[in-house]
């Protein structure tokens, strides 16, 4: 007997529904006991241990795609609704727990080919349990020269990371996942098998190069929604390069930030520096808010521009910097390196530039120890340092078991970013949080290659202490509404701030998702889809959620 | 969760030195170091840049038993297979647990027994 | 009284909407007489003069989204089925016609305002009324330095053109319309406005540029397609380059087509040759015409034959013009890389037509210069249509027709031999030839160009044969794995059906969803094979 | 279609002398601007003026042979009446033009600078 039933179906149909999914996948791959589901609850969970933590009622892994059809009918003879997976890796994000307490999540797990990979029109196609791993390591085994481009933690599904707009970190147009996806075949709701773009053409083999085929595009429908069960996905991939090239630019005045912003956007958008801008200052860091300088220029609030200017004239040292990346050819990489360093001096009076490297690709394994992995497209693990033990880490003697991130989108514009650094001190400043910890230091990510991300203070959860997580919601629930009412919205967000994400999304009394939820009543009738996920309900549910 | 297993790893490091506390066969000691090498060793590998690639887990251990024990699970002689299951299975702090589609049942006794290869009773 | 009402509905019902309409956008903006419906026809139809030629019953020319609401009202309390289109150039694939007789076409094109261009951002926001032209003018004009993509007729609507997967001439992923949009404005077909991605975030400024927001994304469905009327979309520009480089290399045997094109590839994936890769062949044009007639007498040469032929002539068998954008010192490294990477690969590549231009090209330069290769608008493609010397009877327009093609020389000879095979079965004079080129426009994959299937305006018997060929076109291409990447009304439903995985299901899906949100089915019906249920029967 | 609009052109062709309509300098600079914006993008004078490649011009240096001049423009035989069904009925590939891009009384002024040269017979 799982604990938590789906909402409205008797013990006794649910067990008959569990002896369907047993006769489809095969027993062992039905999951219904408390220890195993307890493997399906999402581990970075702020409702850790709420009553209304997300709790899956039942598992089940298909190997096939006539498995998961048969799981999907079996769902809609039941009226069980279900959770798609993929690695279940989606940390911060919702992890392996449906959106919809009770639900049978769809383990997809097995399902983990590595169906092509083409280095001479460079596509990939995977199925959704492959993880970064298996295809950086397929690619490797077979010499193949492509990079893939992964985010931070290499275990993660590129299916599942590109359905809820993950990033990455090599060159423009790969950093965006859901950007550089080509085809997909689904599982929908009534459980036939669809393949969009030239995917439902049975002859052609454009499936990964052509996104389009014809008539209206329904990719979309899948991306942060639920309106099917994505089984198979292609991706373009970046040629691997044959050289890489850094170096950074360092501008005197805080006030140059703008400037230099709108030099590195047209380095990106020129295809000059395509590889991922890196920004910091000089003037934060780890620390930093506890000096008494930085005290005392925050001594009466938020400062002017003309205050930090000063400041970091007293300071000495460059206010800001850029970490340029370059790919490409030799004498392509130097002379794009030249024409920004002639480019950025002869726009910012003071710009100095260190850090210059150059090296023939692919990195030796004595350079892949010294290096950022992510930006050569090898998948690892580094980033979980943030909730282990870092060496001198706040931390350090009671780890978080978890976090769980937000990050705004922002304009690419010097003048967006200061708003929007204003925007998390006046939060932290309207929530009493004490220290606050957002700096006018702090830089955007850009892990997109049209528009910064601002990541806002972190949201750390302990599953032993129920009333820190509550502490942690209230807080995290405070950054969605305020920033997205300050125009900076989160990009993704975890299953229990999804409604209230998508209802900023107002514009014409939210009718955005009126259109959705239009669209998937026409397709989910019985609304066994992932309800709830990204604030869309089917008709039955809607209502029932905030 | 974080108690019983403290409790357990307590009673871990009681257990003593001399002969290995279990005997397993070579083929599932491959198994285990196969699954270990794909599932653990990304973030529990012996140095913590190894290959590059920055270790969490072993850097954690490492600030965590100050030379005491070594970071890496696989230089430790002191692991029993019970809590190296529980771990799998339970997660432990910013480490989630597994689920049975990633790790099997099989597996994970596999990696537990090549974890508890060298201890002793 | 319109010649042609729309079926099910009576004259006076229609009179009823036409009253009403013309209440929203004034008398003078809503079109009945025979002479204005006139032009709304399409100029460019095999149809023309058939019984079955696409006509609307009346035009209504709203100016703002307000207006555009209160039609898409009318229309649903009438159940009269509305056409938008945008500026109404979309001429070889249906101009300003509708795909359903007796719809009332909605002319969006005294909508044609630049709301914004951001040059630092490097976006731009349009109207559907908008032209290419427009947009060039206004950026021009206030000195902008951002480059627009244009396909080669500038009157053409950057949102049209997106919204039917149009194409264009600068760099990479540029040249795909579609892909380079952000954001949009919609008016739904119930009548509600709805903005998507970041703008349906009241206070973000990030519409133009982040192309998501949260939750599904639903402007797919907006594409060659029937689900509402786009009202405002967003566009990313390409900055001004500072200076543009071109060369051409040039390859000896036939059969280097296949490395020419993987070593093409690579320059446009690896973003080292941005600009558009043009393939061409030595062997083929007029001098050579004789010779290539004779080479395909019996049949279709084969690659051995094709290799021969080329050594015999002592001409490369295949040239490409590859095109780089960017400052001066990284163009010419770029290039310098491009002929030693080919060069090494290729035997006998020889290297020619090398030019380097700064940016933007003088006024002299403007005058023999490939102008959309600079995003410069321009009418220069209709001279493909208008009278050339000792050219009598100039035919009254054409109908394109390019098929998706993978990036390979393999694929390539696959397509050219079947343009062969396909004239020879319909016994129409073989124009087909060996030494025709893939276009380039999508960065991603080659349009194989079938030649051209010409409309006369007086002749429906001619109009007739051309429709024969056009269909024979769209189904022996999907049949080899080619199908044309957009079509006229007339083929959209053959053109639909052959994208039958799981019989049909993809289409199937799209028809669920348009019921859910066009409940009359009022908008657009059999845009792209997609009809609402009530006229599902109607497909052809 | 054609046919009727051959019929005019050689009505038209037959026109000679004084300047048929009197059109106010208003009119006429309202006509040019308009031209510019809708025609002179195929049919301006030089076949590649601006270097863009004019089809019209080209069609009908192609069409006279010197028997008259490709560019509008430059005529000195054309009838309103005869501009305004071309503008309206099209002629070969080039399509007709709708009241939402050249209104009426656009349509007049055009017609009228075209006709500003031409002769009474």
């Amino acid at each position: 007997m799982p604990i938590k039933l789906p909402p409205g179906i008797s013990a006794a149909a649910f067990a008959e529904a569990v002896k369907e999914f047993q006769g489809a996948v095969g027993a062992d791959w039905v999951f219904t006991s408390e220890d195993d589901l307890d493997t399906y609850r999402d581990a970075y969970s702020i409702s850790w241990g709420h009553d209304d933590e997300y709790l899956a009622s039942a598992a089940v892994a298909p190997d096939t795609v006539e498995q998961v059809q048969a799981v999907v009918r079996i769902a809609n003879k039941y009226k069980i609704p279900l959770y798609a997976i993929s690695t279940g890796k989606n940390l911060t994000y919702g992890g392996s727990a449906p959106t919809y307490s009770g639900s049978v999540v769809v383990d997809l797990k097995r399902m983990k080919r590595v169906l092509k990979v083409d280095d001479k029109r460079n596509f990939a196609l995977v199925e959704p349990g492959c993880s970064y791993y298996d295809l950086y390591q397929h690619i490797k085994d077979r010499g193949l020269k492509v990079w893939i481009d992964c985010p931070d933690p290499g275990w993660g599904s590129p299916i599942g990371n590109a359905l809820d707009h993950g990033v990455g970190y090599t060159a423009s147009p790969f950093r965006d996942h859901w950007g550089s996806h080509c085809g997909m075949e689904v599982v929908l709701p009534n459980g036939e098998i669809m393949r969009t773009g030239m995917g439902a053409s049975p002859t052609s083999d454009t499936w990964q190069d052509y996104k389009y085929g014809v008539g209206p595009h329904v990719d979309g429908l899948f991306a942060q929604g639920n309106f099917g069960i994505v089984t198979k996905m292609g991706f373009w991939l970046f040629p691997q390069p044959e050289s890489w090239m850094t170096g950074t630019v360092h501008v005197p005045k805080y006030s140059d930030y703008s400037a230099l912003v709108d030099h590195c956007n047209y380095l990106e958008d020129a295809h000059l520096a395509t590889g991922q801008t890196m920004y910091g200052s000089n003037l934060g860091g780890p620390g930093v808010i506890a000096t008494p300088e930085y005290r005392a220029l925050m001594a009466n609030g938020w400062p002017t521009i003309e205050q930090l200017d000063a400041y970091a004239a007293q300071r000495k040292v460059p206010a800001w910097r850029a970490k340029l990346q370059f790919y490409g050819p030799e004498k392509a990489v130097r002379a794009s390196w030249a024409y920004a360093q002639r480019r950025i001096s002869a726009a910012i009076p003071g710009a100095t530039f260190t850090d210059i490297e150059f090296a023939t690709l692919p990195l030796s394994p004595a350079q892949e120890k010294t290096h950022h992995l992510v930006n050569f497209g090898i998948p690892n693990m580094a980033i979980f340092q943030i909730v282990a033990r870092p060496p001198a880490g706040p931390n350090n003697a009671n780890p978080y078991d978890g976090h769980t991130d937000f990050f705004a989108v922002v304009s690419r514009s010097g003048s967006e970013v200061f708003r929007a650094m204003k925007a998390v001190y006046d939060v932290q400043k309207e929530l009493k949080i004490d220290p606050i910890t957002a700096t006018p230091f702090s830089s955007p990510v850009t892990w997109h290659h049209k528009v910064f991300f601002m990541a806002a203070g972190g949201v750390g959860n302990q599953r032993g202490d129920a009333e820190h997580n509550r502490r942690m919601r209230a807080l995290y629930a405070a950054y969605i509404e305020k920033m997205a009412a300050a125009g900076f919205p989160a990009y993704r967000t975890n299953p229990g701030a999804q409604d209230l994400l998508v209802k900023q999304f107002s514009f014409n009394n939210n009718a955005l998702l009126k259109f959705q939820e239009a669209l998937k009543d026409a397709v989910d009738p019985n609304g066994i889809m992932s309800p709830g996920r990204y604030g869309l309900w089917p008709k039955q549910l809607r209502g029932k959620k905030a | 969760m974080k108690a019983l297993i403290a409790v357990l790893g307590a009673v871990i490091s009681l257990a003593g030195t001399a002969a290995p506390v279990f005997a397993a066969d070579a083929g599932q000691l491959a198994l285990g170091k196969e699954k270990f090498d794909y599932w653990c060793d990304t973030c529990h590998a012996p140095d913590p840049r190894e290959a590059g690639r920055y270790l969490p887990g072993t850097a954690s251990l490492n600030a965590k038993y100050n030379g005491s024990r070594p970071g890496a699970l696989v230089d430790r002689t002191d692991l029993l297979p019970p809590y190296v299951e529980l771990v799998i299975r339970k997660g432990m702090e910013g480490m989630p647990f597994f689920r049975k589609t990633e790790i099997s049942d099989a597996e994970m006794k596999a990696i537990a027994a090549y974890l508890s290869r060298n201890t002793r009773q | 009284m319109p010649i042609k009402l729309p079926p099910g509905t009576s004259a006076s019902t229609h009179a009823s909407a036409v009253k009403e309409m013309q209440r929203v956008v004034g008398a003078d903006w809503v079109f009945t007489s025979e002479e204005d419906l006139d032009t709304y026809r399409d100029a460019y139809s095999i149809r023309w003069g058939h019984d079955d030629e696409y006509l609307a019953s009346a035009a209504v020319a709203p100016t703002s989204v307000e207006e555009v609401q209160a039609i898409v009202r009318i229309a649903n309390k009438y159940k009269i089925p509305i056409y938008p289109i945008s500026t109404g150039k979309n001429l070889t694939y249906g101009g300003s016609a509708p795909t359903y007789s007796g719809s009332i076409v909605l002319d969006l094109k005294r909508m044609n305002r630049v709301l914004e261009v951001d040059e630092k951002r490097a976006f731009a926001l349009v109207e559907p009324g908008c032209s290419y032209f427009d947009l060039y003018r206004y950026v021009k004009d206030k000195g902008l330095k951002v480059w627009i993509d244009c396909p080669d007729p500038g009157w053409g609507s950057p949102i049209g053109n997106a919204l039917d997967h149009g194409v264009g001439y600068t760099a990479s992923q540029f040249r795909d319309h579609w892909g380079a949009h952000c954001g949009m404005e919609v008016v739904t077909p119930t009548g509600e406005i709805m903005r998507t991605g970041m703008g349906a975030l009241p206070n973000a400024k990030t519409w133009q540029e982040y192309k998501y927001g949260v939750g599904p994304h639903v402007d797919g469905l907006f594409a060659q397609s029937n689900f509402g009327i786009v009202t405002k979309m967003g566009f990313w520009l390409m900055p001004q380059p500072e200076a543009w480089l071109t060369g051409t290399v040039n390859v000896p045997k036939y059969s280097d087509f296949i490395p020419l094109v993987e070593h093409c590839n690579y320059l446009e994936d690896a973003m080292i040759a941005t600009g558009q890769a043009i393939y061409s062949s030595g062997l083929g044009g007029p001098q050579n015409a004789a010779e290539v007639q004779a080479l395909m007498a019996n049949r279709y040469p084969t690659l051995p034959e094709l290799d021969a032929y080329a050594e015999k002539k002592g001409v490369p068998a295949w040239r490409v013009k590859l095109q780089f954008y960017g400052p001066p010192e990284v163009i010419q490294a770029r290039w310098e890389y491009a002929q030693e990477r080919i060069s090494k690969a290729i035997p006998g590549t020889t290297f020619t037509n090398f030019e380097a231009l700064p940016m933007p090209l003088t006024e002299a330069q403007e005058k023999t210069h490939h102008l959309v290769n600079f995003g410069i608008p321009n009418m220069a493609i209709f001279a493909s249509m208008a009278r050339q010397p000792g050219d009598a009877d100039p035919k009254d327009g054409h109908t394109d027709f390019f098929a998706v093609c993978p990036r390979t020389g393999e694929a390539v000879f696959k397509a050219l031999k079947l343009v062969y095979d396909t004239q020879t079965e319909l016994g129409v004079p073989i124009t087909a030839s060996p030494f025709r080129g893939p276009v380039t426009w999508h960065h991603k994959v080659f349009f194989m160009g079938a030649p051209a299937v010409d409309s006369q305006r007086n002749d429906p018997a001619f109009n007739r044969r051309m429709r024969t060929l056009y269909d024979a076109y769209v189904k022996k291409f999907s049949d080899a794995g080619f199908p044309p990447y957009r079509t006229n009304p007339g083929a959209q439903d053959l053109l639909a059906a052959q994208f039958s995985f799981n019989n049909n299901v993809l289409l199937k899906f799209q028809e669920a969803l348009k019921d859910g949100i066009d409940p009359n089915g009022i908008l657009a019906p059999g845009r792209y094979g997609v009809w609402p249920k009530r006229l599902r029967t109607k497909r052809a | 279609m054609k046919k009727i609009i051959a019929a005019v052109g050689i009505v038209v062709g037959l026109c000679g002398a004084g300047v048929v309509s009197a059109a106010e300098p208003g009119q006429i600079a309202r006509g040019q601007e308009k031209f510019d914006y809708w025609c002179a993008t195929c049919h301006a004078g030089d076949p590649r003026e601006g270097g863009r490649y004019l089809p019209g011009t080209a069609s009908l240096n192609a069409k006279y042979k010197g028997e008259r001049p490709g560019a509008l423009a430059d005529r000195t035989d054309l009838l309103p009446p005869y501009i305004k069904l071309v503008i309206r009925r099209g002629m070969e590939a080039m399509p007709f033009f709708r009241k939402t891009e050249i209104s009426d009384a656009e349509m007049d002024d055009i017609a009228a600078y075209l006709a500003r040269n031409t002769k009474q017979p």
